[in-house]
């Protein structure tokens, strides 16, 4: 069986900038993969190379043995290909349940009725209970510009994973969201996520998160893979600590556990 | 819909058409042509609630009108439900074909170009002499289903007819924006990147309302044709178009019924400025649509769900 | 979904009702609804003349002052009150504003129409109204030709005229024509003039012209560079233009500017309405129209002495064609409701003016075709001529109504084409 | 031969004025992302108060060669401050709407105008005719041209060029460019985006008025002048790009020469050529030829 997720020589220029370059990753479904790097590193254009947002300058992607090379963002998440964003893609002056509701309907039914309410009893309350999931249930008949930050990231992860990808792409999942929620997002998320058996990448500044909740990290730098490997091994790896991390990192407390509470960083 | 709903909406549709037949004549022709206007609005306001804003829905107007008087005038055909479905589907062919182009565009791209493409068809009428040129030609009265009413109460019919349809289509507008596919227009304005992550077709859901639109408008120009007996080119023109776009701001998108009472109030404006000051009428106009998008941003509609507000607060 | 709805509904007919109150009626005067463009391009040199004519003759009428033999103070002893209407706006609205001065204002008549496309749309609407209505200034020879009217009056002749006499002058005043260019308008009214004048002419010359270049620039354009030298390369003998108000005045400037007026016989089919005003960048030689014997070629009478002297002494200017054309309808108007008598109903007054012969300040009208409802009249042209700095007209050749008017019942590309059967010219 | 030299020239002087009428209409968009509709009325409002302070001038029986200063100086006043009204008493009220609404904004901007317009003038045409007559003309080739048009080209370069200059030599036209570029680091690096706003506003004005005030000459000033130049400068700058001078100066020379080609070559199609040039550029170039895609950050 083929990957399900394979890049190969995968590149991308803007003009005379190289964004990314000889990339080659392959990723299985259960993995769940952290995405580091420095800004300009080479993680968003991979993610949106991934998910047809941008188009390779060279290289292939396959998808499940299939190439998504030219198909557009829309063809890709129907081929089961998700993704969550930096900043989130809402319906702003919607209401939260409208966005769920919205999102139903296209990722899920996949059938764009005329004149059958969209506000029906049943869908209203299967669009509860997944916001009940994600914990964000309260805010249902908020309209979403006017809701914090997390509460925005978690509903466009939660929209995103409607339509049961097998692979979930996670744009910077906790970027700007107040630290002491960082890990409830994220445990709220994974705990979605894990629910189906979709191979998850997540791309992350903060080693604490990716410590905790990655089996594999891919490290960026300067549009390349630096290294990709189990994320106590590729955390520790000088190369990775100077170029991507920015400062040495201290895995002594956690070696060869998973255990969440106690990881920390020494700046 | 709820029966109770229906019902209700049925007696209002005869309470509008009596009271129509029974104002005077100028005004029920008024009203006749306000009831064709607001379905092009409203046609416009579909669109608006996607975002797009079409400074060129004359050339589906002007295309329902002219359907309506060749149909009537060099065919012979005169039944104003065939007149009705021929415009119809004229418009939507016409419709079909540009909206494969037009859709790509957004903003400001999209009115520029569908102005462009109401102002080509313009063009087109003005160099066809057989047509009428710019003086146009005048559009015999209608019949419906073999009853032909004559000179005097064909106004009557198509006051009828107008008012028939505005309800009905009306209706099912409002049906259609509670649905998935009126929610889709939203979604595109609001962000179509995720309507596209989400697996929407964006330029599916854009399509499929540019049809409705032209469609509504053409309705519309058939209701105007028929009711005021003449068309001209000046219906592509695009001041006409700048005309609806001024009646869906005058109104607002909250409603369906939002249009059609702007076009009403429209009409009234315009012929009360022409009368109290035929100089300066132009003047008045602008005053009041600067007026509009200065104090009443979400139109004329947010007068009455500030009332509506008002009134469940006392009662809760 | 119902309470929005009766609100909004409410509120609407609380704007509309309001309009009832604007009916004022009151028995002793004439109310007389008078469309004419008061804004947009054709204001300046149609609507406001027109309109200045109107307040003149209304106001001679009603204080009885017009010279013999029309007599009598007011419309059958009342006193007419002009009800003002703007033109723009196109035949949809004209529409909706002819049904508000019949219904809303309660006129006895109307008086109007300039834009050819309103005159074909407004008679169906007199019609079923019952309105007497009089188009005071339109070209389109479509109106009677298509339709039948009874209430519908039309009291000058169609724009054909104009181009069958243009056509007829240049044949007989231009020694060795050959070919001839065009420069008209891109809308109906240029492209039936253009139409009438070579179709005529190929008749007159047994088939043999040679057209070099036929523009029809955007109405309105305002720049004609690129026609002009078109117009330069691919010279012919005469250059036809109907264009009209500031179309005219821009063609003149520029041309004039460039030396096409002066190396080029050119027509203007429409040209009086620029002589006050560009009269010094016309060259000698330049033959002009005005669309009937008005203006300068008006025919002496003690009326059009009258006509000319009040109205430049009021107004600063003297009357172009539109403003004959209106004192005409007003006129024509008058005369048939006082030969119908005190009291009359409208179909008196149509019997009246059906087939009536008249003499305006712009000569005799004769109500003789389109059964009764449509004029013809005499059509003149000249070539202008400086004499110590004034202008004025030589060569001038009247041709008589049946010379240049199809006959009743003709349609006149039909007769134009036919080699113009019956046409009378001497 | 001479049909090409005819379609050159004139090709060239009509280009010019595409140029002159939009260049306003497309800096302001740029700037402000506001599509004036309004200005049409302000070259309407250009042309009248030129045509009338040219035609008092030569009733005051002065020098003619000054009535070029008269005929732009006027224009210029008029524009700016009327300019000046509508930008303080209305659309720094409106700013941060949406684009389309900014339409309607300055359409009924220009409803007001067109009839104060009327209101002041009148609806009698006016004059300004000695400007045009009194350069003469040129003779080659068997055709002749008006020296006015060659001037008017002239014109058009050199405002072309102060507009390049402006934009790129100037420290205040830097600034512009950086709130073309991007209105919130702009405000962020604390340029005063609303000063910037007025005076672009008045330089787009001043254009547009002086524009109808070149124009009066050649032809007789009357109403509703101002409504034909509007779909004509925004076809130019819709191909152009909008926001684009560059852009504008392209595409008043792309559809000048085509319109100039179609009036020798085959004037049944004079009327569409600017929509054909204008659909075949946009349906290859939806953005217009000059102007920068903006790109949306996720």
């Amino acid at each position: 069986m083929s990957a399900l997720l394979k890049t190969v020589n995968l590149e991308r220029t803007f003009g005379a900038v190289t964004a990314a370059t000889d990339i080659n990753v392959e990723l299985n479904t259960g993995e769940v993969v952290g995405v580091i790097g420095s800004n300009g590193a080479g993680k968003t254009t991979f993610i949106n190379m991934v998910t047809g947002y941008i188009q390779p300058s060279g290289g292939d992607i396959l998808v499940r043995g299939k190439s998504i090379i030219g198909k557009s963002p829309r063809d890709v998440s129907l081929a089961g290909v998700g993704r969550s964003f930096q900043v989130p893609q809402l319906f702003q002056e919607l209401t939260v349940l409208e966005n769920m509701l919205i999102a139903f309907g296209f990722s899920v039914d996949r059938k764009l009725s005329f004149l059958k309410p969209l506000r029906s009893k049943e869908k209203v309350e299967k669009a509860l209970s997944v916001l009940r999931e994600y914990e964000i249930e309260q805010y249902a008949e908020e309209v979403v510009s006017t809701l914090p930050q997390g509460v925005r990231k978690l509903l466009d992860i939660a929209m995103a994973m409607l339509a049961e990808p097998g692979l979930m792409l996670l744009d910077e999942p906790t970027s700007g969201v107040a630290i002491e929620d960082k890990f409830l997002l994220m445990d709220t998320v994974m705990a979605a996520v894990r629910k189906s058996d979709a191979a998850t990448m997540f791309v992350e500044h903060d080693m604490e998160v990716v410590l905790r909740y990655a089996d594999r990290v891919l490290a960026f730098y300067d549009g390349r893979v630096l290294a990709d490997g189990p994320t106590q091994t590729v955390l520790s790896d000088a190369k990775v600590q100077e170029l991507v991390v920015g400062h040495h990192l201290d895995l002594s407390e956690n070696e060869a556990s998973t255990s969440k509470e106690s990881a920390h960083v020494r700046t | 819909m709820k029966t109770r709903s229906l019902a209700l909406l049925f007696v209002l549709g005869l309470v509008v058409i009596a009271g129509g037949l029974l104002l005077p004549q100028w005004m029920s022709y008024l009203f006749t042509i306000a009831m064709g206007k607001g379905l092009v609005v409203l046609g416009l306001v579909l669109l608006m609630r996607a975002g797009l804003v079409s400074f060129g829905q004359g050339l589906y107007y002007c295309v329902g009108a002219y359907v309506a008087g060749m149909l009537t005038q060099f065919v012979g055909v005169t039944d104003i439900l065939v007149i009705m479905l021929a415009s119809v589907a004229v418009s939507v062919a016409i419709a079909a074909i540009i909206g494969l182009l037009l859709c790509r565009y957004r903003e400001i791209f999209f009115a520029m170009f569908s102005m462009a493409f109401s102002m080509i068809l313009y063009g087109l009428l003005v160099r066809n002499q057989f047509l009428g040129s710019t003086d146009g030609f005048n559009v015999a009265n209608p019949s419906l289903l073999g009853w032909t009413p004559g000179a005097e109460a064909s106004s009557d019919l198509v006051l009828i007819v107008a008012v028939c349809l505005v309800i009905v289509l009306g209706a099912v507008a409002w049906r259609y924006l509670k649905s998935l596919s009126g929610y889709a227009g939203e979604a595109v304005r609001e962000n179509e990147i995720r309507l596209e992550y989400l697996g929407g077709s964006v330029f599916r859901v854009v399509y499929v309302k540019y049809i409705i639109a032209a469609a509504l408008a053409a309705i519309g120009g058939t209701i105007t044709a028929l009711v005021s007996g003449h068309v001209d080119p000046e219906m592509a023109y695009w001041t006409t178009s700048g005309e609806f776009v001024f009646i869906a701001l005058m109104g607002g998108t909250a409603h369906v019924a939002a249009p059609i009472v702007a076009a009403v109030l429209f009409e009234a404006l315009r012929t009360y400025a022409f009368a109290v000051s035929p100089y300066t009428w132009q003047m008045i106009l602008g005053f009041a649509l600067l007026a509009i998008i200065l104090f009443m941003p979400s139109g004329l509609w947010s007068l009455v769900e500030r009332f509506q507000n008002k009134k469940a607060r006392k009662t809760s | 979904m119902k309470r929005p709805l009766l609100t909004a509904a409410t509120v609407a007919c609380a704007m509309t009702t309001g309009a009832m109150s604007l009916n004022v009626y009151a028995n002793e005067e004439y109310k007389l609804g008078l469309v004419t463009f008061l804004s947009g391009a054709a204001s300046g040199p149609f609507g406001i003349p027109a309109k200045n004519a109107a307040d003149l003759v209304i106001d001679a009428i009603n204080d009885g002052t017009l010279p013999a033999p029309i007599e009598g103070k007011g419309i059958d002893g009342r006193m007419i009150t002009p009800v003002y209407v703007d033109e723009a706006g196109g035949a949809t609205k004209q529409t909706s504003e002819f049904r508000n001065l019949v219904e809303r204002d309660g006129v006895d008549a109307v008086v109007g129409y300039i834009s050819s496309g309103d005159c074909l749309a407004i008679p169906a609407v007199a019609e079923e109204l019952k309105m007497l209505t009089v188009l005071f200034d339109c070209g389109t020879p479509r109106v009677f030709e298509e339709a039948d009217y009874e209430y519908v009056f039309r009291t000058h002749s169609t724009a054909s005229m104009d181009n069958i006499g243009a056509a007829r002058y240049v044949h007989e005043n231009v020694p060795d024509l050959e070919s001839v260019a065009g420069i008209n308008q891109n809308y109906s009214w240029g492209h039936d003039s253009w139409r009438d004048f070579t179709e005529t002419l190929k008749v007159l010359r047994g088939g043999d012209l040679e057209i070099t270049t036929e523009q029809f620039p955007k109405l309105f354009a305002g720049q004609y560079g690129a026609e002009i030298s078109a117009l330069q390369v691919n010279s012919a003998d005469v250059i036809h233009t109907s264009f009209w108000g500031g179309d005219t005045d821009a063609f003149v400037l520029q041309a004039a500017a460039r030396g096409l007026l002066a190396d080029n016989q050119v027509i203007f089919t429409a040209g009086e309405t620029a002589l006050n005003s560009l009269g010094d960048h016309l060259p000698d030689g330049a033959i002009i129209g005005a669309r009937g014997p008005f203006g300068p070629f008006a025919p002496e009478s003690e009326l059009n002495t009258w006509f000319q002297t009040e109205f430049t002494e009021r107004f600063g200017t003297p009357p172009t064609f539109p403003a004959y054309h209106m004192a005409h309808a007003l006129i024509g108007l008058k005369l048939a409701q006082d030969k119908a008598g005190v009291g009359a109903s409208t179909e008196e007054v149509i019997t009246a003016f059906e087939g009536l012969e008249f003499d305006g300040p712009g000569g005799r009208v004769e109500m003789s075709r389109g059964k009764g409802h449509q004029a013809a009249t005499e059509m003149v042209y000249g070539r202008l001529k400086r004499v110590d700095g004034e202008i004025t007209f030589t060569d001038i050749t009247r041709y008589p109504a049946d010379c240049v008017n199809p006959p009743e019942g003709a349609e006149t590309v039909e007769w134009i084409k036919a080699g113009m059967p019956g046409a009378e010219c001497n | 031969m001479k049909q090409l030299l005819a379609i050159l020239v004139d090709g060239s002087v009509y280009a010019s004025w595409l140029f002159i009428i939009s260049a306003g209409l497309t800096l302001i968009y740029g700037v402000m992302r506001i599509l004036n509709m309004s200005h049409g009325s302000f070259y309407a409002l250009g042309a009248y108060s030129g045509a009338a302070m040219v035609g008092w001038y030569f009733s005051t029986g002065s020098v003619p060669w000054f009535s070029f200063v008269a005929l732009i100086a006027a224009a210029l006043v008029a524009g700016i401050s009327v300019g000046l009204l509508v930008e303080r008493g209305l659309l720094r009220f409106m700013y941060g709407r949406d684009e389309v609404v900014m339409i309607l904004v300055t359409y009924g901007v220009l409803l007001i105008m067109e009839d104060a317009i009327k209101l002041i003038w009148g609806v009698e045409p006016y004059f300004a005719y000695q400007p045009y007559t009194l350069l003469g003309r040129t003779k080659f080739a068997g055709l002749s041209f008006a020296n006015y048009d060659f001037m008017l080209i002239g014109v058009s370069i050199l405002i072309g060029l102060a507009l390049w200059y402006g934009l790129n030599r100037t420290r205040n036209g830097k600034l512009l460019r950086v709130v073309i570029h991007d209105r919130e680091i702009a405000s962020a690096l604390g340029i005063n985006v609303a000063r910037i706003f007025t005076i672009t506003f008045l330089i787009g004005a001043g254009i547009g008025s002086l524009a109808g005030a070149l124009t009066a000459p050649g032809l007789s000033v009357v109403p509703g002048m101002g409504i034909e130049v509007i779909v004509l400068a925004f076809a130019v700058v819709v191909i152009g790009g909008l926001g684009s001078i560059t852009g504008a100066l392209v595409g008043a020379l792309i559809v000048g020469m085509a319109r100039a080609a179609a009036v020798h070559l085959y004037p049944d199609v004079e009327l569409f050529v600017i929509y054909a040039v204008m659909g075949l550029v946009l349906a290859f170039r939806p953005q217009g030829l000059f102007a920068v895609a903006n790109a949306r950050k996720i």
